[in-house]
């Protein structure tokens, strides 16, 4: 019953929160943008919105949250109840707290991480397609031998070995997640360099810097965006997995993926802490891959 | 037939490139890594005399190339060694928990191969309805749940209630039934955890070729549009759809670590991270080629099956 | 004529949908067809002829949807009728043939494979009739191999025969009606005629009714019985074909008949070192040579026409002189001095020198850039202007291809025509200023009025900036309104080569004879003379 | 998943003759839970779901290093003397032991004891069996114990030991879970064997997953070794743990996780066991170097943060505060009466000034290899010491590799002391100039005086003063913060018995839950 009762809930809110965004994007938007926003699939709507909190609540969160980030409040796992509305974590710390400035390190981090590992996966792999030969076999030689090393257990070496700092941890997911991206980066930038397009500017002498940037990336965006989405997330869950493996951010930094993990073991008794955490993750995931879906629909023309 | 051969033969050369190369980096990395076998053998309150013997015993005061050559010349021969901190032959060490890897692995495959599959393609049949988007933000929460967490969520629902075993226990006289029985809760964690991925993939490469003219001729040839996906779209997408199965079999095989540990599965994982744990080299060598090898093979039989499902390929004018 | 018309499309609107808006793409049309009786449905791109043929199969696209009107077929209201029962009519009573057979066909699946798949769903025939079926209509469209060649996929087949095999697959139920959808557009031209004959009779044989759609005037007049010419969606004018073409009432349609009256003026014997001078060539991919011994010169403000149906060679010779392919033998001359074979040793002022403008506009220019980055680049790296030199040369760039430069600057390639492309690819090349424009099949993408639009524009280009056009087609009509001199290939090798005049005028080699006489002509018995003359045919 | 530190010390000091009991750490536990007094049963199979274990477990007694290892050697093997629950020597394959001058001992060995093999256990084995970890060629942990046995030699039914100077202590060594005895063969055992006498036969192993043992038939203790079969689980996972005890894949548990103790009790599925000992959760500072060479800077950490919100938060309130000393309470000179430190910023602030500070900025590293919640209690610690003034910055370091990398290499990082009831020993090894393993890099010349003087003194009254004026020493001048105590928490299904004490010298009954225990 309860199951049932969360699930009419959580339609509820998703259709609430679904027109109602979409009806604000509407009102707010300049002019040319207003069809866009009219005939956008409530999905869309309900993932903009969510994205939409999820940035406010990361650039707000010293505002927004009602107690400092790791100050210890009192007992440890309190119950919900007024000051602590979602009870206190195993230190006694404010469990709303922790996840309103866990979305600002998580998803800052998560996005560094991706973005990183976009920009050089892309780079490379755009530019393996580009000029082929050995420049491309070495490159994609390589790329095969490390995506052949089990990504935890090559983090895990790494990270070992260049010690957990928030620096190092996002250097070596995004070292691991570049290889992922290279490889899409290059089979689309393969398609896209025999294009006539791409034969022009190169005769007419543009540079490699220029050909990547101006000429091919753009038109690669598409399915690298979509896999952007994706990756996005497998970032909280590498962060999980490694904390999981006794790595992970530092405390006492709040992230999600920790947060999972830390509290993980009351899932056993039926205690729903562990899913704030985890929900907050789904529901991020769920939402950017619901925007990612309706731009690549859109941009692929291919009209249903 | 003769081109697919070719590509076989070069695709193993590579591979065993690929093994090699391997081989230098997690070498190198494991050298990289702080301490030593014999002060993890010892633990940390073993005095440095006792450690030189040890060391001295294990050959570590080797300088790590002629180490690394030792073992590399070995190797090639087919010994693989004994673990330096058990003395146990590798063989006997890996053999049996490899066989349990890849029995969960086949499992999980057998579990959510057809599943996310049939997923992918009435997703792709039904596109853009409750179903498709059911199904997909699903998927999506379903990849977005850490392993281990969705792993303690179907303990909480299928053990606690005794339906389910929340532990694996694999010993001699298990029989095949017991150990998919056993196993049925990692399986479904892992089921859990890839078939969104091969859904997601399945679907799009359908829809992909759905604006194809062939397409088009086929739905004006009269054809139910369950024929349309199934027999026009769902040959020419086999060959994305094999290749991220087979990503998913690798990952099956060679990324479970955390749900071993959570299911105490004795597999690959397990071993190979107690193995970094105690730099026992010679162990981390041989499963990370076995796992490097498991993926270079995957790979390939993917990209066999896929020639061999494009008929441009395979029958050429 | 029967009492009882086959189909009655009475008022039929169809609404398109771009980007988030429904816009209608045909406008209220009216088509009556009888059993046997073929009709020609033509206009330009975006007239609608596609998208009403497939109406007729009560059939509308992803993105598409019928608004208005009435569909009927034999009685039956394909508007009205639940999907399963249209889905019974297609390919069993309505049967379509495709553009591109190439296409169409699926390529996962052997030929017989698919054309036994209708038959046997509709419950028409059995697997083993329906086979034996094939390899007898294969026969009658006079496929080689009719017992063999079912039992091939689709890339081992060439383009003719695949579009015949598609014609058969058609055929395979004995539809009542034929949509025939441009079935020759991607066919070389002596390829085309073969398709055409097989196609008329078959249709004539079965007693077929059909829609012949097409952009070709001459094709049309040799298939179909009654013309209809639409523009925009809307209805121009309905006749049969002979007076149609004698006497067509409107103007559009006159309009198009005359678009084939550009022809450049005659131009003096050239003189003086030539702009380029491909010299003895020889080139190829892999072991293959593709080009063998290859020699041309191109003049100042000359054009030298290239020749050839597909696989000729005539692109490869284009990808020799750019520095694309660097030829085994031989070299290429400008201004009578050699240049490097491969373009990436050639200096900024070689490569500014020799321009080249795509067939597919569409792939020639980058979709995600802006008109002004696109025509401002060349300016921009080889002439160093900024800021607001290069505005106003962009600017004049537009001006002279005839765009308006304040709406059209700042606009993506999407948002633009074809016609409207291909010029932006004009102004591409230009922008450079070269001495020499490679025109690699421009226009065969085009509608014929944009055609003639872009060829006036060349022509006019030439004179006013002293340029050296090769060009690259298959097209004679095309090479007739535009050439100097031609250069006819064939496999690779040079057959002919001479002043236009010249070689139109006099006799010539065999293939160049087969080239000129394959070009449909306006004529309704072009096709019966032609397959008279070459015995082929009764 | 290393082992907690200094797992080969033993935990009393022992008197020169066998049978003397001693002050014993107590059992505690939880308010209204009292243990079966019945009397042991035989029969049943007895699952162990152990948070230790490792794939590169092998049978060497010199390397066994973790809690799985030590129980699962515990379960075939014997030593020549065992420690019995309340923590007094016990004979077992030494019938009885004695030393006229505290240099040479001699140990009789019981006859009429066989290894599973069949084979009589001699005094020839048991030489064998201490040699495997004396020589410059052994690799036993074990090795400095027998740095100072100059010979070891059988006479008749016995095993002489001699040494280069009198320790009274000698004893306790041969209590040493690395020491048992094990077929010898021309003088060496076969590290490589699982024979041994103890109360289990080995039937199958895997490292890292899973041992399964039968009953000795021919035990020589009568009254042990009650279970039919045992299998010995390693469950690294606390939630597996957790979830293999709720769900009866096994019968007891270790290492619970303190989140999740009340909830478990709440279930009324298994019982908690929560024994109390000497071992210690410590921060180390490194008295060489600034800030920490100033004493005043040590006591300001020490007053700036709150010792029994760890024992609750870290441990649940299993465990007790420790105020910085290194003796625990169930120690027969604990300095019961010294005074409290408690929380107090405003303290903590004086000592600042008094250093010449209002602020300090310090780095704590830690990893839960140092033990269990160690990052959290260095978290709790930095949240509390904010008030005082002083900024602590958690530095969370990989598990992998803490003890080579960060003990005693950072100057301030958590460690773990498994705790000694012998005084002399605990502050010989820990705390004495220069010592090898102290981990503070404290030196005071007083308390160096004090250790030396207390070793000889007889007058028991003296003997307490002196030790309890040495912690006071290490309390308020010593280099190492020791905010608690920690119990050894297991969890039971509540089918399984055990005897009314349960012993506190290590996890699981001092290793001997297999042999102590039984079905009810």
């Amino acid at each position: 019953m309860q199951i049932l009762l969360a699930v009419i809930i959580g339609l509820a809110l998703f259709f609430a929160i679904g027109l109602a965004s979409r009806a604000t994007l509407r009102g707010l938007a300049p002019a040319h943008l207003v069809p866009t926003f009219r005939d956008m699939p409530l999905t869309a709507s309900f993932g903009l919105a969510v994205i939409l909190i999820y940035v406010v609540v990361s650039v707000l969160a010293p505002v927004l949250a009602p107690f400092g980030e790791s100050e210890v409040m009192g007992a440890q796992y309190l119950p919900w109840a007024a000051p602590y509305h979602l009870g206190t974590d195993k230190l006694g710390r404010d469990m709303l707290t922790r996840l309103i400035y866990g979305a600002r390190n998580t998803v800052g981090i998560a996005f560094a991480t991706t973005a990183l590992a976009f920009v050089v996966g892309t780079v490379l792999g755009i530019w393996a397609a580009l000029v082929g030969g050995w420049l491309d076999q070495t490159l994609s030689r390589i790329v095969d031998a490390l995506m052949a090393i089990p990504a935890l257990i090559f983090s895990l070496l790494l990270l070992t070995i260049f010690g957990t700092s928030v620096l190092s941890l996002i250097l070596v997911i995004a070292a691991v997640d570049a290889t992922r991206v290279y490889r899409l980066a290059r089979s689309v930038a393969q398609g896209i360099v025999v294009m006539d397009y791409i034969e022009a500017a190169r005769l007419r002498g543009e540079g490699m810097w220029r050909l990547i940037r101006r000429e091919i990336l753009p038109n690669a965006m598409a399915p690298l965006v979509a896999e952007f989405g994706l990756r996005f997330c497998f970032v909280f869950l590498a962060i999980s997995a490694l904390s999981f493996l006794g790595l992970g951010i530092k405390p006492p930094t709040a992230d999600w993926g920790s947060m999972v993990r830390e509290n993980a073991t009351l899932i056993t008794f039926g205690d729903v802490t562990p899913l704030l955490p985890a929900g907050a993750i789904a529901l991020l995931t769920v939402a950017v891959n619901f925007v990612v879906d309706w731009q690549l629909h859109r941009a692929s023309g291919l009209k249903e | 037939m003769n081109d697919i051969w070719r590509m076989i033969g070069q695709r193993l050369l590579f591979g065993l490139l690929t093994l090699f190369v391997i081989s230098v980096v997690i070498f190198g990395a494991t050298e990289l890594l702080p301490g030593d076998l014999a002060r993890e053998l010892l633990g940390q309150s073993a005095t440095e005399e006792t450690l030189a013997a040890l060391r001295d015993q294990l050959g570590l005061n080797d300088p790590a190339p002629l180490r690394y050559w030792n073992w590399l010349t070995a190797a090639l021969q087919g010994d693989f060694g004994v673990s330096m901190a058990t003395k146990r032959p590798i063989a006997d060490l890996v053999g049996a928990r490899l066989g349990n890897t890849l029995f969960l692995a086949l499992y999980a495959a057998a579990l959510s191969v057809p599943i996310s599959l049939t997923l992918g393609v009435l997703a792709a049949l039904w596109r853009n309805s409750i179903f498709d988007r059911a199904s997909n933000a699903l998927a999506l929460t379903a990849i977005s749940i850490p392993e281990f967490f969705v792993a303690y969520i179907l303990v909480l629902f299928l053990a606690q209630s005794g339906l389910f075993p929340s532990m694996v226990r694999i010993t001699g006289s298990t029989t095949f039934g017991d150990q998919l029985y056993m196993s049925f809760l990692p399986a479904l964690t892992l089921t859990l955890v890839v078939t969104a991925h091969m859904m997601r993939m399945t679907r799009a490469a359908i829809i992909n070729l759905l604006a194809n003219p062939y397409i088009e001729m086929a739905r004006l040839k009269g054809m139910s549009p369950l024929r349309v996906v199934l027999r026009h779209a769902v040959p020419n997408a086999l060959a994305p759809i094999i290749n991220v199965v087979a990503l998913n079999l690798a990952y099956l095989i060679t990324g479970v670590v955390v749900v071993e540990v959570v299911f105490v599965y004795p597999g690959l994982g397990q071993l190979m991270v107690d193995a970094v744990t105690n730099r026992d080299i010679a162990v981390v060598q041989a499963i990370a080629l076995i796992f490097a090898s498991a993926y270079v093979l995957l790979n390939l039989i993917a990209d066999v099956l896929s020639t061999i499902s494009n008929p441009r390929l395979m029958h050429r004018s | 004529m029967e009492k009882q018309p086959l189909l009655t499309i009475r008022g039929l609107r169809i609404e398109g949908r771009s980007g988030d808006a429904w816009h209608e793409i045909v406008k209220g049309v009216d088509l009556t067809l009888h059993k046997g009786e073929v009709l020609g449905l033509i206009g330009e791109s975006g007239a609608g002829k596609s998208t009403i043929g497939l109406a007729a199969m009560g059939f509308a696209r992803d993105g598409c949807r019928i608004s208005g009107g009435s569909i009927l077929f034999d009685g039956i209201d394909l508007r009205a009728v639940p999907e399963a029962e249209r889905r019974a009519l297609r390919g069993k009573r309505i049967a379509y043939v495709a553009q591109s057979a190439a296409a169409s066909f699926n390529p996962a699946h052997k030929l017989i494979d698919q054309y036994c798949e209708g038959p046997v769903v509709h419950g028409v025939m059995p697997r083993e009739k329906a086979e034996a079926d094939a390899v007898e209509l294969y026969r009658r469209m006079r496929l080689p191999n009719p017992e063999e060649i079912g039992f091939r996929y689709p890339h081992q087949v060439s383009g003719g025969q695949l579009q015949r095999a598609m014609t058969a697959m058609a055929m395979s139920c004995r539809p009542d009606l034929i949509i025939f959808d441009e079935p020759t557009t991607a066919l070389d031209v002596t390829t085309q005629i073969e398709v055409l004959a097989a196609i008329r009779d078959i249709v004539r044989q079965f007693g077929t009714a059909a829609i012949y759609i097409t952009h070709d005037l001459a094709v049309v007049a040799q298939m179909a019985d009654r013309i209809k010419v639409l523009l925009r969606g809307d209805e121009v004018e309905e006749a049969d074909t002979r007076s149609m073409l004698t006497a067509p009432r409107e103007e559009y349609t006159r309009s198009l008949w005359a678009v084939r009256s550009f022809a450049r003026a005659e131009q003096p014997p050239a003189t003086g070192t030539p702009v380029v001078s491909v010299r003895g060539v020889t080139a190829g991919y892999g072991a293959v040579d593709v080009l063998k011994d290859v020699s041309f010169d191109i003049h100042a403000r000359r054009t030298v026409a290239v020749v050839g149906e597909s696989g000729s060679g005539k692109s490869t010779a284009a990808r020799v002189i750019t520095g694309l392919l660097v030829p085994r033998k031989g070299e290429v001359l400008f201004n009578g001095k050699a240049l490097p074979p491969n373009f990436k040793a050639r200096s900024r002022a070689e490569l500014r020198q020799c321009q080249m403008i795509y067939q597919m506009a569409d792939t020639a220019l980058n979709p995600k850039l802006r008109l002004r980055e696109l025509i401002g680049r060349p300016a921009e790296m080889y002439l160093g202007l900024k800021g607001k030199a290069l505005e106003s040369r962009i600017r004049d760039l537009l001006a002279l291809i005839e765009l308006e430069p304040d709406t059209y600057i700042d606009r993506l390639p999407g948002e633009l025509s074809g016609g409207q492309k291909q010029r932006i690819g004009i102004a591409r090349a230009l922008a450079a200023e070269p001495q020499l424009i490679i025109c690699d099949e421009v226009t065969s993408a085009l509608d014929q009025i944009v055609q003639e639009g872009i060829l006036k524009l060349l022509d006019r280009l030439q004179s006013e900036l002293n340029l050296a056009y090769m060009f690259i087609t298959h097209d004679l009509a095309t090479v007739k309104a535009i050439a100097d001199e031609v250069v006819v290939m064939q496999q690779g090798v040079v057959v002919e080569r001479g002043p236009k005049t010249e070689l139109f005028g006099r006799p010539h080699e065999a293939y160049t004879d087969l080239l000129l006489s394959s070009v449909p002509e306006m004529d309704p018995d072009w096709l019966n003379r032609l397959l008279a003359s070459r015995g082929e045919h009764a | 998943m290393k082992n907690p530190m200094f797992s080969h010390e033993m935990t009393r000091r022992g008197l020169l003759k066998s049978g003397m009991a001693m002050t014993a750490a107590g059992l505690i536990l939880p308010a209204g839970m009292a243990m079966a007094q019945t009397e042991p049963k035989k029969g049943g199979v007895f699952r162990a779901g152990i948070g230790h274990g490792s794939s590169t477990d092998g049978y060497d007694p010199g390397l066994w290093d973790n809690l799985y290892a030590q129980t699962f050697a515990a379960a075939r093997h014997n030593q020549l003397i065992e420690v019995s629950a309340d923590g007094a020597l016990v004979p077992e394959i030494a019938e009885s032991w004695e030393s006229a001058d505290g240099i040479t001992w001699t140990f009789k060995i019981r006859q009429g004891v066989s290894f599973h093999s069949g084979k009589p256990v001699t005094a020839d084995d048991a030489v064998a069996s201490l040699n495997h970890h004396r020589g410059d060629a052994s690799t036993s942990a074990a090795k400095p114990f027998f740095d100072a046995v100059t010979d070891i030699k059988v006479d008749g039914q016995s095993v002489v030991v001699t040494l280069s100077a009198a320790n009274a202590d000698f004893p306790y060594l041969m209590s040493d879970y690395h020491l048992p005895v094990m077929p010898g063969a021309d003088g060496k055992i076969d590290p490589t064997s699982t024979d041994g006498c103890g109360g289990y036969v080995v039937d199958s192993y895997e490292p890292g997953v899973q041992a399964t043992l039968n009953r000795n038939p021919n035990y020589w203790k009568s009254d042990r070794a009650h279970f039919d079969q045992i299998v010995l689980l390693s469950i690294l996972d606390p939630a597996a743990r957790l979830n293999a005890l709720m769900t009866g894949e096994v019968d007891v548990i270790d290492q619970v996780d303190p989140a999740t103790i009340g909830l478990l009790e709440a279930r009324g599925v298994a019982k908690i066991l929560s024994v109390s000992g000497n071992a210690h959760y410590v921060f180390t500072m490194d008295a060489r170097a600034a800030p920490y060479n100033d004493n005043n800077v040590r006591l300001a950490l020490k007053y700036a943060f709150d010792r029994q919100e760890l024992v609750d938060k870290i441990l649940a309130g299993h465990g007790s505060v420790a105020n910085d000393n290194p003796i625990g309470p169930a120690s027969r000179y604990y300095f019961a009466e010294m005074e409290a430190k408690t929380y107090d910023p405003d303290k903590a602030k004086f000592h600042l000034k008094q250093a010449g500070m209002d602020k300090l900025e310090v780095t704590l590293s830690a990893a839960n290899a140092a033990f269990s919640g160690a990052v959290d209690a260095a978290v709790l610690m930095s949240e509390k010491a904010a008030a005082a003034g002083i900024t602590i910055t958690v530095d969370r370091v990989p598990d992998d590799g803490y003890f080579d990398n960060v003990w005693m290499k950072k100057p301030f990082c958590a460690s773990y002391w498994g705790g000694r009831a012998v005084e002399d020993q605990m502050f010989t090894i820990a705390y004495q100039t220069g010592a090898a393993w102290n981990e503070s890099f404290w030196s005071n010349a007083k308390f160096d005086t004090l250790l030396i003087a207390a070793r000889s003194e007889l007058d028991e009254a003296k003997r307490r003063e002196m030790y309890q004026e040495m912690q006071q020493i290490v309390s308020f001048e010593g280099s190492t913060i020791i905010p608690m105590y920690n119990n050894y928490v297991m969890a039971l299904a509540n089918t399984v018995a055990t005897p009314d004490k349960v012993a506190n010298n290590w996890n699981l009954d001092g290793f001997r839950a297999v042999e102590r225990w039984w079905f009810a």
